[in-house]
């Protein structure tokens, strides 16, 4: 299943946010998106996923989910958006609920989930006794559960420790492994951009344009090497200097005029 | 070493195009917006309705009056000068009631939000008097209070100040506990932390009790004006209904009912003003 | 004779509404003591707390039948046709306390001593175009005086205008004994006069509903059973009272015990509180259409409606 | 190449200790739990100053009997067995009231909080119709409804209806509009969104509207027992209330607050039970 | 001014969080908290701030505050804590509207603090219209307004884009630079805390313990040179290294359990 992003444009009233974006998500990418704070990601990821209708072009999807994905554009919040009243098994049950599944398929898929985002203690609490971090694996939980064909993730790791950035981004990895889960990654880490994405969408401040499409020359699996790690370096950094060169200066101008 | 991509890769090729489907729009409803007119239309429509059937003798004209009568009694009283005095005796009463029970129930809300001896007390005394009937309470009014303005407006501020305090406290109580931690973290005085996060907190909830309790305030001046008014709508009312002239008591109710029209209209303004930050 | 009859016969089925208070003491009576089921009926007492809910509840067919007092809202229901009167009950009459005018402590320390001087004060009654309105005003034509200048205060309950009289926001009130009962042993009010002693009068009445009128049998039987209960109330309670109280002895225990069931009260104060009742159910057509007369001045009744239109002259007995 | 400070450097040095002053507490307050005592205590209170009022002659027992007076005739009504037949004949019909007005307005609520057309018209309607008041319409209703438990119902369902339709619907107003696009985005249905997250987003206000309506219900069997009624703590009160017996109007009086003080405890049960995620 | 953490510990109801925490922040030090989800660095800045009050021990402070300061302890949520009927610029004002403050001052000071955090062109929106990197500005340009002795911080710059983070990095060390303001910084992020912090404490997993105070080598301001850029860097490989040691294989045990 493909996704595509055609010339979408998004303004909130007088404010123009999005400014003719166009990608291609082919079947099992991955495409991080990056760009300055306020700049849109959040909303071209809500138009990408259908819960916002765009000013101008469209989100499209070409070829077919896989048949056993429950729900093939799944998002991972960047506000986490946690039932309050429900424990953490239950929102990540919750989107299950409607699926095709019996009891004991659910108990297997919650408690699957629940393992891998090491939430198996905290099972029963509600999520104002959550700390950041753990609402955010909850959020991970919740969307691995209903095994997307996409996820859309809105900085997911970003209220998380190092240790278990590392860890969810290795379980991430190893999902995207088989290619048949594609994902859009937001974030603001070019670290984990570089890590985890086929290609790097790079967007201007807002309204937020395609500055740069950036491709990873290796596969996934190639940048656990030790040779892979400096050249990702490198190119963590020239992206660096690229996002910094196009931007820095004009902030810097707003900021102290 | 960076492989820019550049424009083609941006967009999608051109000849695949064909077989791709919009992704299905999800994120539609739950934002209701209340039409200008839909309110209105229904209401003609229904008025229409009932005056066809009193037109076409299907209800007892002495069971329900049509529209037409009823309109003809008002503009009768209007023209005989009568409803004025009526309106403005009730006026003053239902406002005065209501201010006073607004006062008094928003600041024992607050109490009762704010303070663990205020709840115990203040929930208590709430659920046992709330459900004491005013029409049985009237004589010991009359008697403390007598027969002239007091007790009318009496009448109206209990009515009035039960529902506001209960809307009052649950307001407060839902208000999210990190911005009120917030608040405490920056030093901000107790009096400011209530009237700059835990009143702005809880407006939605006290301006949904307000449409309750305005309406309570209105129904209640029928109550009020069994202590022997000689004006004011409810003694109009409560005469026409000791009469029998239903079509008279019937404007009597149409007129309450603009009241409550217009109120209705006054607190969407005031939520479309206050609460515009949601 | 009469309960072989009942027998082998379907029973007529009727409704009556009434109020808790002695001035239905015949209805009660005819029902505890089977009088009813004699003459065929079978009949559901149905219990309202107010005079006028009565009337309407005939008019729309909930009950055949109401017995209680004229208000102007019944004569508005009669014209239009929703009920018609069928005979008497309760009357205002010298001698049989009923409703009396009460005067507060302060107005009676003024100079309030008698109903003449009714005049220019401020006056309690339960609702305008009720039957204590009523009584003001035939007080008003009595004394020469215009009802314009005693200021009507409508309190819409007894309790509401017992309170305002013990309050000393009014000069005085019209209120039933049983209601002034305990303000006048607390001393919390003056006794006037008695409305009876001065402006006699058709309080009360029976009437039926269009569809009861429909069936004659019906009306009739329930006329005739109502009758032997006036005369049995008139003959025994009535003819033992004696300075507004019927005596308690073996011969009224009886009938004082129905109507203190029905009533609630206990018996000592069923007894100073019977109202006259006409031993053979006439009705005072000329005071029903005095009644009107007054009302429609007032304002209170529309004009057109006549006292020929409201009763149903082939069963009342014309005083 | 790491300086591993250890623990020395961890724990404060003991010899500037003394100086050192706590950091004040700043998170207090703002979470009132009731106590479990207080409101009873205060009761008492009330009525123990109430009894003296009456035993010293400060107020006429006529029109206020002091609280002994009042338990007297609760007892000789519970003794005499009428106040059982007064109870349950007055329980069925609020309860049936009550839960007939609640669902319609629970309905009604969340129409108008999911529905534009239903917003228009529904607010239309309730802002016109809430304000009538019930004991004007006691003829009308006699009229339409005759006088069996039909209009004792209505009129205690139609009081409980509009106050439970507002509260519905200003909860299902502040359910986080990000929860919902969560649900939506999972595709789950519509039906599934409305019961798994805007009821429970909704149900701090519904209990609340609860707690309202429950006292109205209460309010209005005086109101409904004016309709012919031969049973119920109602006409109990209206009788008392005509007869001057003060003593029974209060002992039917102080019945409603007892079921006042009960319904208000059940919703505080309700409370901690449903609303233990806050 | 200091600030001292005195063998706090903290139990939520029967889970314990905190374990006998204690150290120092001298006047104008900074101090970098770091540790795995959960492990109860938010719960133990809440006790260093005074808005919980601990199981055992307490947190204390010596010395005087800086005479200018409107709020010697102040915070920056990690859930932001912004309030929805307040625009940006309300939200900034707000801890300064009972201090003792002219219109005219405090004006000055929520707009340089809105300059300072690029929130200027944002002034009248409400939080529900910003990004999450936006919300996340108004929350530090908020702190900075009432001029703190020490800022307690929860993972401040978690939500925002490289840039943004790297200018208001900058920001927040130049602020520190004079040394009349101390910081409690909790981050997830090793880069971060090597480049800001003067310690390091290293928490372990739940029930948080003090495993490591880590102290860096180098003065703030020397960190900026090339040199000790790869010091700084290998510092940041060395504690990654510790904590992976420390608690990566419990984690990894827990979790494929
Ligand atoms: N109000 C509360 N009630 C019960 N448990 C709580 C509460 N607040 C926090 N906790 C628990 O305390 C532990 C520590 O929470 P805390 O927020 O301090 O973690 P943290 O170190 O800040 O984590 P993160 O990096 O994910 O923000 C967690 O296990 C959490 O479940
Ligand atoms: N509902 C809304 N109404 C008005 N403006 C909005 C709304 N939502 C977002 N915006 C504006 O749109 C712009 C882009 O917001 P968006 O959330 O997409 O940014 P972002 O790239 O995700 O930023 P961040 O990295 O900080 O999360 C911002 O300037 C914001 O103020
Ligand atoms: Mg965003
Ligand atoms: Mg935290």
């Amino acid at each position: 299943m493909d996704l595509i992003a055609h010339h979408i444009s998004h303004r909130f009233g007088a404010l123009e946010v999005l400014d003719d974006v166009s990608f291609t998500l082919r079947s099992g990418e991955v495409v991080a998106i990056v760009g300055p704070s306020g700049c849109g990601k959040s909303t071209l990821l809500s138009i990408l996923g259908g819960l916002l209708q765009p000013s101008a072009g469209q989100a499209e999807w070409r070829g077919a989910p896989p048949p056993d994905s429950r729900n093939p554009l799944t998002f991972v919040f960047q506000d986490f958006a946690l039932l309050p009243w429900c424990t953490v098994a239950e929102n990540v049950e919750f989107p299950l609920l409607h699926a095709n599944l019996s009891e004991r398929e659910r108990c297997a898929v919650v408690d699957d989930a629940l393992r891998r985002t090491s939430l198996s203690d905290f099972r029963g609490a509600y999520p104002r006794q959550l700390s950041g971090g753990m609402r955010q694996r909850v959020g991970i939980a919740r969307a691995l559960g209903v095994r997307p064909a996409i996820l859309l993730m809105d900085e997911p790791l970003s209220a998380l420790d190092s240790q278990t950035r590392e860890l969810l981004m290795e379980d991430f990895i190893r999902l995207l492994a088989d290619g048949s889960m594609g994902a859009v990654y937001v974030t603001h880490n070019l670290e984990e951009a570089v890590r985890i994405a086929d290609r790097i969408v790079v967007l201007s401040r807002r309204p937020g344009r395609i500055r740069e499409v950036v491709t990873i020359p290796l596969s996934r699996s190639e940048r656990g090497d030790i040779h892979a790690r400096e050249q990702l370096l490198a190119l963590q950094s020239d992206l660096w200097s690229l996002i910094r060169e196009q931007a820095v200066e004009a902030e810097r101008e707003v900021q102290h005029a | 070493m960076l492989d820019r991509a550049g424009e083609q890769a941006a967009s999608p090729p051109a000849d695949i195009n064909a077989e791709a489907r919009p992704v299905a729009f999800r994120g539609a409803g739950f934002a209701p917006k209340a039409g200008r007119y839909s309110g209105w239309i229904a209401l003609v429509l229904v008025l229409g309705l009932w005056q066809l059937a009193g037109s076409a003798g299907w209800v007892n004209p002495l069971f329900l009056p049509p529209p037409s009568a009823i309109a003809l009694a008002l503009w009768k009283l209007a023209l005989s000068g009568a409803l004025w005095n009526h309106v403005s005796a009730s006026v003053v009463r239902i406002g005065a009631g209501w201010i006073l029970g607004t006062m008094a129930g928003v600041a024992v809300g607050f109490a009762i939000g704010l303070s663990s001896l205020a709840r115990g007390v203040g929930i208590t005394f709430i659920s046992a008097l709330f459900p004491i009937p005013k029409i049985a309470l009237l004589p010991l009014l009359i008697l403390w209070l007598g027969i002239g303005e007091e007790p009318k407006i009496a009448t109206i501020a209990l009515g009035v100040f039960f529902s506001t305090a209960i809307s009052v406290y649950s307001g407060v109580d839902a208000v999210p506990r990190n911005l009120i931690r917030m608040a405490q973290s920056f030093g901000v005085p107790f009096a400011s932390i209530v009237r700059r996060v835990i009143w702005p907190g809880a407006l939605p909830s006290i301006l949904a009790g307000f449409r309750i309790s305005a309406s309570v305030a209105l129904l209640l001046v029928v109550s009020a004006e069994m202590i022997g008014a000689q004006f004011g709508i409810g003694a109009f009312v409560l005469q026409a209904g000791n009469l029998m002239q239903t079509d008279q008591l019937l404007a009597g109710v149409v007129v309450l009912s603009l009241f409550g029209l217009a109120v209705g209209k006054l607190i969407n303004l005031l939520e479309t003003r206050l609460l515009h930050w949601r | 004779a009469a309960s072989s009859e009942g027998r082998c016969q379907e029973l007529l089925k009727a409704k009556i509404g009434v109020l808790r208070l002695s001035s239905s003491a015949p209805v009660l009576i005819a029902q505890d003591k089977g009088y009813f089921k004699e003459a065929g009926l079978e009949i559901e007492l149905k219990f309202f707390d107010a005079a006028q809910p009565i009337a309407v509840a005939t008019a729309s067919g909930d009950v055949d039948f109401g017995v209680t007092a004229f208000t102007a809202g019944l004569y508005n229901l009669a014209g239009k046709g929703a009920l018609k009167v069928i005979g008497g009950m309760s009357r205002e009459k010298a001698g049989y306390p009923l409703i009396g005018y009460f005067a507060s402590n302060n107005a009676h320390a003024g100079g309030l001593k008698t109903p003449k001087d009714l005049a220019g004060k401020r006056i309690a009654v339960t609702q305008t175009g009720s039957s204590f309105h009523y009584s003001l005003g035939l007080l008003a034509d009595k004394y020469n005086f215009k009802l314009a200048e005693i200021k009507v205060l409508p309190m819409q309950s007894l309790s509401n205008a017992a309170a305002a009289l013990k309050g000393e926001t009014v000069d005085a009130a019209l209120l039933p004994v049983s209601t002034a009962r305990k303000l006048i042993d607390d001393g919390g009010a003056r006794l006037l006069g008695w409305v009876g002693d001065e402006t006699p009068w058709q309080l009360g009445a029976v009437f039926a509903s269009p569809k009861a009128l429909g069936n004659k049998p019906l009306v009739t039987k329930l006329l005739a059973a109502l009758a032997r209960a006036d005369r049995e109330y008139h003959d025994v309670i009535l003819a033992s009272i004696k300075d507004g109280k019927a005596d308690i002895n073996d011969k009224t225990r009886p009938l004082l015990e129905i109507i203190a069931k029905y009533t609630n009260l206990p018996v000592e104060q069923v007894v100073g509180n019977c109202a006259y009742i006409d031993p053979d159910g006439k009705l005072d057509v000329r005071n029903v259409a005095n009644q009107i007369e007054w009302l429609q001045e007032q304002g209170f009744v529309d004009k057109g409606v006549g006292v020929d239109a409201i009763i149903a002259k082939e069963f009342v007995k014309a005083d």
